[in-house]
């Protein structure tokens, strides 16, 4: 069991009073968020120890793709973080776009950008809905979901699907936006500004809560950039990390929006940095709406796709943090490798440093603040 | 004929008693099926959802056919429980509920057993609820309820000292210890709840009377997100169900208590007494389940500073407000 | 940019096989297996490059060799490198960055558990996402997928 | 004592706000009794495009959109040949569908499309097995119409070679 140094000497000193019990938690369990299994070796209430077991959910999907042509693997990657298909989709479009050379039209990166918004809504509303839930605010699950409810009709009524969209293809997307789009989702931008307020006064204020998250789980600078840790866990810490912001993908750099850093490192910072992402995503919608061109939404390509040999990354900022696809191309219409950077994989190689000390309570707070999706991590 | 039959029963007074054991019990039974459809109504509506809606107009029927849904189901023991303690828990859960239940003045002269040290009763008989959760908690051999049960000791008994406290106060303030007096006081001299020392006892009772319930900022014992239910983790069927209702019924007791303390028991204008009862306790089940369905919860630690550091003190010096104030 | 892989490139020398500027502030190294963790620690370390952050890590088959990849980024300068290096496929063995970069550590592990390369120097290396008793390295391109009778333990068939 | 009267504080306007809640519509949709209106890009159950004019369905056979698949959900068998061609058995296996329009894309033909039925659970096994009479517009009938459509029009083209054969002849269709 390995423990820290500090810890070595506060435990020797009561070694003889005990020696942990280990609790099995998962990989059914209420607020493990999926099939991930945490097993903790705890002192009274407090966490001495944790190890995730993670693979229940793990479906070859790599290996699965290089079996099949490049523009087949597109539907696959809605099964990796399923509460943001979009994203997924557009991390393998990008990479295979960039190892083939393939131009977007500019009405599709703008589409492409006003999806990806719509889709961090939704899902920064479902960590949000769950991260209540675990914290015992189960009213705050429902009102989170209603709102992503507004949300899913939106994407379904543009997409044709509500959970696994696959709706950006190699070249552009499938389809232009439906008639009357742009007012809906306008309506709903005015819509969901409230129920922001709403949800600041019924959790974000609420001194319970705010005792619940501050200064639990502290993410220092160094080590959340050690652990390549990326998205809102980042960003709590201190490190102004966002891929549209550093390496700007699509139109992200022609739109106007902040990004939310802060200090802390805490479950409070992560909480926040999520909160306020979907305010700057709301201001990216709407200027995706005034700026959006006509034109055409895909380009033309071969049936049989062959991009020329080599090697190619994409990322893309996703709710979650850096998604990133690595491609591996010998010529042939099949990949050679296709490997997936999956945030939350990385994110949740830190949980062991934050659990070390915290208390059982804290466990889920934390957990539930690094946001994971399982279907990424075990892929 | 009535007369006929009291003086039946005045000449048998085991078989009256028995009869209203019987009564009794069946009304804690009864309760909590109301209370659970009101709570499920309540939260559904909180929540922008409909609830239960199928069962009975409006889902009234629901809780019943839950009930007997429970009573049905195979009744599993744990392997490594131990089966003594186990099959007890529940059992002594929901008889310190009827027992509490047995002192509680619903309207002039409804009252199961007159007693003259009935707050005393009362606080002695809710600290068996505190043993059979530490059975339960102890007995399944399962480290979730270990924990729940641990953690809902440790809670309950932190919040029985405040309480008790605030109750005091009124005790003091009224000058007896028998709830029947207690209300009929109040009936005379105005509701305790306007008096300075009474509205911050109060206030004190209602925070502890959400832990002592184990409703949202305190609902630690089942924090269901962490424990997965806490002490009642490895019941099923009808034991489950016995836990079920005397939380429940609990829950009914709590506010009906602190109608008697607090809010003048069955006293109101125009309706009858009976009714004046039921309103108070229902208003106050509300209030209860609107404040459930709003926060999160605290931690243990927590929720301990807050009873030790907070709660006992401010009860301590507002029971020495009262008794200056009411002891006449 | 340049005058870091100047740098590099005196430091290193024959180790550097090959490299590429990608774009403004992204450099492709190609690099010897058998220095790989000397030029990570100087990535990370020396101020020109002060790459802190571990952003990838992955193998590929090659049907011949194994090919190695790691992606790392700057937070002080905004830099992206790249480092390729390939390996035997008889003996994937190469030395593990997991005490330098500790977000690499999972990465190393999965790398392990898909393609059984061995990272030297790693403190836990042993299966993440398949079972323990798992046999055999299912990403690599000889593997087998054939069906058995237990359906958790044991080669599925792909597709 | 202030993180107490604070807590009350915030706990009173949170309870404004689950208080405003209780009054607002609910937004349940009683599933079974009541259901939401579908937009029409849902992408549900397939269907195979009737053509009424023409009396046959779109699909010529080509197999595009079984190439396109990326789970081998369609297997289909050829009926007829050249411009005259369509399909006698139209097989989706939906239990591996993953209802990611890329057939609906590849086709050329305007032939296949995603309806909106998403009601596709079922209690038998083999229900994920949809055949041409569970997938064509106007089941069926429309199955028996389209071969029927396909013969007349095959024998047409049967009995046009010979003349086709002349050498002033050319294609007349």
């Amino acid at each position: 069991m390995p423990v820290s140094p500090e810890k070595q000497s506060t435990l020797s000193t009561v070694e003889i009073l005990s020696q942990g019990m280990v609790i099995n938690v998962g990989p059914q369990h209420p607020s493990t968020h999926g099939v991930l299994r945490l097993i903790l070796t705890l002192d009274g209430e407090q966490i001495l120890h944790c190890e995730p077991v993670i693979g229940y959910l793990h479906r070859g999907l790599e290996k699965m793709m290089e079996r099949r042509p490049y523009r087949h693997n597109i539907p696959f990657t809605d099964r990796l973080d399923y509460l943001a298909a979009l994203s997924n989709n557009l991390g393998i479009c990008q990479c295979i776009e960039r190892l083939g050379g393939v131009e977007v039209p500019e009405r599709a990166k703008y589409i492409r950008v006003l999806l990806m918004e719509l889709q961090r809504i939704a899902s920064h509303l479902v960590f949000l809905g769950t991260f209540g839930t675990d914290l015992g605010a189960t009213t705050m699950f429902l009102y989170a979901f209603r709102e992503r409810e507004l949300v899913l009709d939106l994407l379904e009524e543009c997409t044709g699907a509500r959970l696994t969209y696959n709706w950006i293809r190699v070249g552009g997307v499938p389809d232009d936006l439906p008639d009357g789009f742009a007012e809906k989702v306008l309506a709903f931008v005015k819509v969901f500004r409230q129920r922001l307020k709403e949800y600041d006064q019924l959790l974000t204020r609420n001194r319970i809560f705010r005792s619940r998250t501050q200064n639990i789980g502290v993410l220092p600078k160094d080590l959340a950039l050690a652990y390549g840790t990326s998205g809102p866990v980042l960003r709590a810490s201190g490190v102004a990390y966002d891929i549209r912001k550093v390496d700007p993908y699509e139109v992200y750099d022609r739109v106007e929006f902040d990004v939310p850093v802060f200090d802390r490192g805490d479950v409070w910072a992560r909480y926040l940095v999520r909160m306020e992402e979907m305010h700057q995503s709301l201001r990216i919608i709407e200027q995706v709406l005034r700026d959006m061109p006509d034109g055409p939404v895909q380009t033309k390509l071969p049936k049989i796709f062959k991009p020329p040999a080599g090697i190619a990354y994409s990322r893309v900022e996703s709710p979650r943090g850096e998604l990133s696809f690595m491609m591996v191309s010998d010529g042939s219409p099949n990949p050679v490798r296709v490997h997936i950077r999956a945030p939350s994989f990385v994110n949740l190689s830190v949980l062991p440093c934050l659990l070390e000390g915290a208390k059982v309570a804290d466990l889920v707070a934390i957990l539930g603040s690094i946001d994971v999706v399982l279907g990424e991590i075990d892929r | 004929m009535i007369a006929a039959v009291i003086q039946f029963f005045e000449q048998h007074p085991l078989l009256w008693t028995f009869v209203k054991a019987v009564v009794l019990a069946s009304f804690t039974l009864m309760i909590p099926l109301a209370v659970i459809w009101i709570e499920r109504k309540v939260a559904g509506f909180i929540q922008s959802r409909l609830g239960p809606l199928h069962v009975g107009p409006h889902g009234t029927l629901q809780t019943v056919a839950d009930a007997l849904k429970l009573l049905l189901k195979e009744d599993i023991v744990p392997d490594g429980a131990d089966k003594r303690f186990f099959y007890i828990a529940p059992y002594i859960a929901f008889i310190s509920t009827v027992l509490s239940f047995m002192v509680l003045p619903f309207a002039p002269g409804w009252v199961a057993l007159e007693m003259n040290v009935a707050v005393l009763f009362v606080i002695g008989v809710s600290l068996f609820n505190v043993v059979s959760i530490l059975m339960a908690g102890w007995s399944s051999n399962n480290k979730y309820s270990l924990l729940g049960g641990l953690r809902a000791v440790a809670q309950l008994l932190s919040y029985e000292i405040p309480m008790v406290l605030s109750v005091l106060a009124v005790v003091f303030y009224t000058g007896s210890l028998s709830l029947t007096e207690i209300v009929e006081y109040q009936v005379k001299h105005g509701w305790n709840i306007w008096h300075p020392p009474i509205m911050i006892a109060a206030l004190i009772y209602f925070i502890c009377a959400l832990a002592e319930i184990n409703r949202t900022p305190f609902d630690l014992p089942e924090a269901e997100s962490e424990l997965v239910s806490g002490f009642n983790t490895e019941y099923s069927g009808m034991r489950f169900a016995f836990f079920f209702a005397s939380e429940f019924a609990n829950n009914f007791f709590i506010t009906a208590f602190a109608a008697a303390l607090f809010f003048g028991g069955w006293d109101g204008p125009i309706l009858p007494p009976i009714v004046w009862t039921f309103l108070k306790v229902f208003v106050m089940i509300f209030v209860f389940m609107w404040v459930r369905w709003t926060p999160p919860r605290l931690r243990i630690d927590q929720i301990l500073r807050f009873a030790w550091q907070l709660l006992v003190p401010v009860s301590l010096v507002n029971l020495l407000f009262a008794i200056a104030l009411g002891v006449k | 940019m340049n005058e870091a892989v100047e740098q590099l490139l005196q430091r290193f020398g024959e180790a550097v096989t090959e490299w590429t500027q990608v774009r403004a502030n992204e450099v492709r190294l190609t690099v010897k297996p058998t220095c790989w963790r000397e030029i990570a620690q100087y990535l990370r370390d020396d101020p020109l490059w002060q790459m802190d952050y571990p952003a990838d890590l992955t193998v590929w088959d090659t049907g011949t060799e194994f090919g190695v990849y790691l992606r790392l980024w700057s937070s002080v300068h905004n830099h992206n490198v790249v480092v390729l290096t390939s390996i035997s496929r008889e003996e994937p063995r190469i030395a593990s960055l997991a005490t330098l970069y500790p977000g690499v550590d999972w990465h190393e592990r999965e790398m392990y558990d898909m393609y059984g390369v061995i990272f030297e120097g790693h403190p836990n290396l042993k299966r993440i996402l398949l079972p323990d008793d798992w046999e055999g390295f299912p990403f690599r391109k000889d593997y087998l997928a054939e069906p058995s009778g237990d359906p958790l333990h044991g080669p599925q068939p792909v597709n | 004592m202030t993180y107490f009267i604070d807590g009350l504080a915030t706990l009173f306007f949170g309870m404004l706000v689950t208080w405003r809640n209780l009054w607002r519509p609910k937004v349940t949709v009683r599933y079974p009794y009541q259901k939401r209106p579908v937009p029409p890009r849902y992408r549900g159950l397939f269907y195979l495009k009737w053509n009424e004019e023409k009396q046959r369905l779109n699909c010529v056979g080509c197999t595009l959109c079984a190439q396109a698949c990326p789970t081998d959900v369609i297997s289909m068998v050829k009926l007829g040949k050249g411009t005259n061609a369509s399909v006698s058995e139209f097989t989706m296996d939906l239990g591996r569908c993953m209802f990611c329009n890329l057939c609906v894309e590849a086709c050329p033909f305007d032939a296949i499309y995603m309806g909106p039925v998403y009601e596709l659970a079922s209690e038998r096994r083999d229900a994920c097995l949809f055949r041409i009479t569970d997938l064509a517009q106007g089941g069926e009938e429309a199955v028996r119409k389209n071969i029927e459509t396909i013969q007349r029009l095959m024998a047409e083209e049967e009995k046009a070679k010979p003349a086709a054969t002349h050498p002033a002849g050319g294609h007349a269709e």
